[in-house]
């Protein structure tokens, strides 16, 4: 057990950080730009000089690096203020899934210009009767020769607005159980009949979308895994999701307990700074116990995965302990600064608004990806071994599953 | 001993929730919330007409003369729809403040107004961070009226006047302070809450009247914030039910895996933990009723405890409701965000959690 | 609303204070006798003077008396130092069944008995493989002339060493679905082949027995309702368990909010009494808004009763709620003590061990009578009105039912 | 980086386990906790048979000379089967009190005896209910020794000497007291844990000698309680686990209502709770035992990280277990009891939940 870096690691750190040092792009570089171009530009330039997608082989646009070399340089990256965000879906979720069920000649073709930032990816799963029943979606595909015609519609799909790609998991056979009657594909989400409208947050962001598909055709040729095999291509999907390390949420625009003690310090109660107070400090470390326990997790599932070991359910306490930890953390802030929490500004709000910002996105955070409930089954279930939930729909053939009081 | 509303206060909360119902639906909220006005000056003008702003002032002075319990049954019928209008600062806030402190001048002259709804008043003790009472007061009076800035004063831009702490030498006093005259400017701004609306108070020289006693001004606020919290509380328990029956109506309608969530312990225990804690803060809240409407001197002991059982019942039905709500729940077209927000407002506006936790730990004291 | 007593209340608060003051025993009165001789003792004192069941008929022993009478007497007899545990399931529960289903002449016979002590009762419901489902008792009854002979084993039975009679629900027919095969009696406990082994707690306690029922004779004159109706007869029983008001839990003998502030103003925490420290007033505060809630819950619900209202399941909230919270008041008084926290010891403990007591008993609080879960169920089913979970021994007879991984 | 065990690290785990599960089994716990024997004594010397006891003393004082990675492994795995001996009183506290401040004469005579198991030692500093560190020690030094009590001693009654804070004038210093010597009255007391022997100590002129510096015996009390959090946190793991394994179990054999109660959400979610928690705290008790292994500028930090981790996983796990266990859970003749009790003993023995959050707090300052 070390937690310093090897001889190796050292002089591996030393080359990103003289980099990122180096090509960071000054804020005049950027100027002019929109987020989407500011994120574009500094991935290309990443991917210019062999710095993305470090663990990609190199034919497909990466570097053949371990994890732990990835997770070093995600760490150098972190201390500068460039914002990769844009790129989460199709660097962790969809890149590996190509990899993992497209063709060679496919990803020889795509997944260079995934690693540029040149075409961005998204995910089309969820469905608004779906939920936390993700396999119960509806959207259909019906083969027309090469081709299959896509109708329905797809929810909560981060960065739909600027995608030129998508991964979708549709129903091909509505008469068999639920999951036995799904299909992958990718598709180009320029495709006529693809609408995409944004779903305004109550935090006020649009990051997630409503996708419509209007007989949208997809080549065959796009399919990933056999027809009805969609289920268990997802799973591919959803097991990279999980592979992301870490749950320390060091960024500043997070509430974390970094924040937390630079507010406390700060905030009078009672005539002394409020982490002089009891309860403050009893609420601050158990949370800092929670947030040091999560980053140490991703550190061991690091050291298993720089082992070969393919990460597990066990990651699925990283949402379960964050996000309501978030919800927590905020609201115990704005409790503290009493009046002057109400206030949500940039600049009339004690850090520019992010207890307020907190409070509000926290409940989206509890949700998306998984509510809180569905990650405890999830670890019940896949940690724990213990039974599924009694499954009313189980073997029934789709169209036959109650879907409301009245059906 | 009788732990019940009387039949008439029944009758009134039937009225009052069938008047709201009608007048104050979600889609009233929502419009408040996404408008620059910053109340509804509709449902205002019908409360006032109600003679709600009446209720506890007494006849002398333009009231109807009636008890606290019935200005807790109308608090709670307030909460329930998340009422966008000034109820609780001018009444709950302001005109307790004339009520209890005031001269016999200041009452004949606001509370006749205040009854009639022709004033709203306001009440401004914040400057910066932190709980008011124990941060420095930089607001102040001298030979030239009062000047400072008091912050996040709720309905401050619309409110006619406020009852301002401020200091004069060394000492921290309460004033009454007319926001139509000069030295007053008023700065909108936003908040968590956008359905109740906000302002920071910039004083310049503004004429300001002491309201009640010289050097009182904390103790005051103390014993008016007491007073407001047992108020304050059955709003929050008003709107936690609203929660609860928004939670357990869309966990019905819901099916996964064939059947509705409702069915599932994950979501019956949730619904049941806000029962709980619904049914808690509306007993303590009861005994808060009762302390309030009696003058009981148990009062600081009781509006903590109302207090403390409404912010946690609140915070929590309303975080629940959007999480039994998944996806829709944390999206801008749902109704789940008003409950949210206002349950946070509620819970900041006259001092948090933690400082009702230590108020009632010294009045348990004190009781001991 | 009102707290203080009407001028009738504060006339009978009155008369009973000062027969109390007159008539509770000076402890040379119980010189020499048990427990349970002082516990019969005094309810015979009480009986003699009308004081006994004050709501039961005066026929069947009581004083015909209002719901707010009997909590004044309760309130009143709880100022002195006089211990009725003995009979709260004859008082509360036997008794309350018998007047609603056994005949007069019955009713005559025992029930002035069990009101003036001379005879204790106990409940026989529940049984080692049943638990939280209580219905799935298997303890059974076969028809013989004009008796039953009955033959199983109950558990978690209060008191049954020192009980003359019992109420006892048992299984008359296995073949068809569970609710339905059931049947309600009682019984004399001196039958032959009832055998009584007291159960030790955790806690060194042995309240609770195991009761063993070998052939033993029971008439079916003693049988309440009608064969296969145990289950509308049990549920008598169970409501009539909801209706003791309260919750406070007001006892020397009970961790609550008193004790913790006298612990607390007494206790050294970092140079100052514990009570001043911020997170102790965080957890002071929320326990008590549990325990003020739950006492006005209380009074809310005898405001009810006294309107002619029956208790409902809303009560259950008492126990939910309170049960975990004394676990939780023990839990943080005892790291409070530190190191003085492992003592028991009645001479050196703090409060003469009551919080080392309350550690070891709080795990039975929270099971006995209904375990937490199953309070929470009956919050979301019967007050909430949301859907029974899955039920998978649904109209299937009895025998049939899976009782094991290998049944 | 590597956040792992080494291979040889994890087959002393397997070794310990495996000779732990054969020589521990919870009726080897439940004797102790029933009769009046203070440990197993029988456990105890193949314990020290097979070095335990030696693990992280140096070699040139006769132990192995491991890192405390190999103790941590050990602590796990004592930690898992509740084991009744005084390894913690004299591994954890008493040698490392020796290890840290002992003069070379000091390690040179108790070290090799503590590492062959000849000799037990104890931990001793509460003199009064409440936090040692801030109450007022009462046992002092003078020309005839030291006089005044111990309470609540862990293995103080079998233990051949103690570790004792004492006040000499104004200053309070460790002092290392042979027990079997004159002046030392042994009086054991009843504990909510009888699997492990507590007593107190009453010193009426007893020899002692001075443990480091004059003066510093409650920096050096802290300096031993962060090395030993590592310790117990990891016991506290090893526990956790147990009661997980123990309800899981249970819960997928038990029936209700035609299913294995672990079916149901309100079951699963609970022991998934668990699970979360015995996670945390391991994962933090890792960066403890890397701390504490490399003597890290941030031990102060982690150790209370893992320590409140590790009470607050270990308290959970063990109320859960019995929960889960339904009324067999709380009867005396289930084993569940020995967690629960073991639990609340770590809990309390080198101070409690509230005073490490503090240390947390303070440390996470620090390093601010």
């Amino acid at each position: 057990m070390d937690f310093n870096d090897t001889a190796a690691e050292a002089e591996f750190r030393a080359e990103v950080s003289t980099w990122l040092e180096a090509n960071v792009p000054a804020e005049k570089e950027f100027a002019g730009m929109t987020p989407l171009e500011r994120a574009k530009f500094w991935q290309k330039r990443k991917y210019d000089a062999g710095w993305a997608c470090l663990r990609w082989p190199k034919e497909f646009g990466g570097r053949d690096a371990s994890v732990v070399e990835q997770v070093i340089f995600n760490e150098e990256e972190a201390k500068h203020d460039v914002e990769p965000a844009v790129f989460a879906i199709g660097h962790g979720m969809c890149g590996p899934t190509m990899i993992a069920w497209a063709t060679d000649e496919q990803n020889r073709r795509y997944m260079p210009k995934i690693a540029s930032g040149e075409e961005v990816w998204c995910q089309l799963f969820s469905e608004p009767a779906g939920g936390s029943d993700l396999a119960a979606l509806r959207t259909s595909a019906v083969r027309d020769g090469d081709d299959w015609i896509v109708n329905g519609q797809k929810i909560w799909t981060s960065g739909a607005q600027h995608s030129d790609y998508g991964i979708l998991v549709v129903r091909t056979d509505p008469t068999v159980p639920k999951h036995q009657g799904l299909s992958y594909f990718f598709l180009d989400m320029k495709s006529p009949g693809v609408e995409v409208k944004p779903i305004k947050q109550i935090s006020g962001d649009a990051g997630f979308n409503e996708v419509y598909f209007t007989d949208v055709r997809i080549p065959d040729a796009q399919r990933l895994g056999a027809v009805g095999q969609g289920w268990q291509v997802a799973l591919t999907t959803l097991m990279n999701e999980r592979a992301s390390i870490g749950g320390g949420g060091s960024g500043r625009g997070i509430v974390n307990c970094t924040r937390l003690v630079e507010l406390f310090e700060k905030v009078n109660l009672d005539g002394s700074a409020a982490i002089e107070d009891g309860a403050v400090q009893a609420k601050l470390a158990d949370w800092y116990v929670k947030e040091a326990g999560l980053k140490f997790v991703g550190y061991r599932s690091m050291s298993a995965m720089s082992r070969g070991d393919v990460p597990g359910p066990e990651n699925s306490i990283g949402k379960l302990v964050a996000a309501p930890m978030r919800q927590e953390m905020s609201t115990f802030a704005l409790d503290l600064l009493e009046g002057a929490g109400a206030i949500w500004d940039k600049e009339l709000s004690e850090a520019a608004g992010l207890y307020q910002m907190g409070y509000m996105a926290a409940p989206g955070g509890r949700i998306a990806g998984g509510t809180d409930e569905i990650m405890a089954n999830i670890i019940a279930e896949r940690v724990l071994g213990l039974p599924q939930d009694v499954r009313l729909d189980k073997g029934i053939p789709f169209t036959e599953v109650p879907t409301s009081a009245s059906s | 001993m009788n732990f019940e509303f009387s039949d008439e206060q029944n009758m009134l909360r039937e009225q009052a929730g069938a008047f709201l119902r009608d007048n104050c639906s979600m889609s009233v909220v929502r419009n408040i919330l996404t408008s620059d006005e910053p109340f509804d000056r509709g449902l205002w003008q019908k409360i006032v007409e109600m003679g709600w702003t009446a209720t506890a002032i007494p006849e002398q002075y333009g009231g109807l003369g009636l008890s606290y319990l019935e200005l807790c049954v109308i608090a709670e019928e307030l909460g329930r729809v998340v009422a966008p209008v000034p109820f609780s600062s001018s009444v709950y806030l302001a005109t307790e403040a004339v009520l209890v402190y005031g001269s016999e001048e200041q009452k004949g002259k606001w509370l006749p107004m205040l009854a009639e709804g022709s004033v709203i008043g306001c009440f401004a003790t914040a400057e910066q961070a932190g709980h008011a009472a124990s941060n420095k007061t930089g607001c102040s009076v001298g030979a030239n009226g009062l000047s400072g800035t008091k912050i996040a004063v709720v309905d401050g831009d619309l409110a006619d006047f406020a009852i301002v702490t401020a200091s004069e030498g060394d000492s921290v006093s309460q004033y009454l302070v007319d926001l139509n005259g000069s030295g007053v400017e008023r700065q909108t701004v936003d908040t968590i809450d956008p359905s109740r609306s906000h302002a920071n108070l910039v004083f310049s020289g503004a004429d300001a009247t002491l309201l009640g006693n010289a050097g009182a001004g904390w103790d005051q606020v103390a014993v008016i914030h007491d007073r407001a919290a047992v108020l304050f509380a059955w709003e929050q328990v008003g709107g936690s039910k609203t929660a609860l029956d928004m939670a357990k109506d869309y966990a019905m309608e819901r099916y996964a895996f064939g059947r509705p969530i409702a069915g599932y312990q994950a979501i019956k225990h949730k619904l049941a933990n806000i029962y709980v804690k619904t049914t808690l803060a509306e007993s303590n809240s009861y005994y808060g009723a009762w302390a309030l409407s009696t003058n009981a001197p148990e009062l600081p002991l009781a509006a903590a405890t109302a207090r403390v059982a409404g912010i946690q019942a609140y915070h929590f039905a309303t975080a629940e409701n959007i999480q039994t709500h998944g996806g829709m729940g944390f999206t801008w077209e749902f109704d789940c965000q008003f409950l949210y927000r206002r349950a946070k407002l509620l819970a900041m506006t006259i001092g948090g959690e933690l400082t009702w936790q230590k108020k009632l730990v010294a009045a348990l004291r004190t009781a001991a």
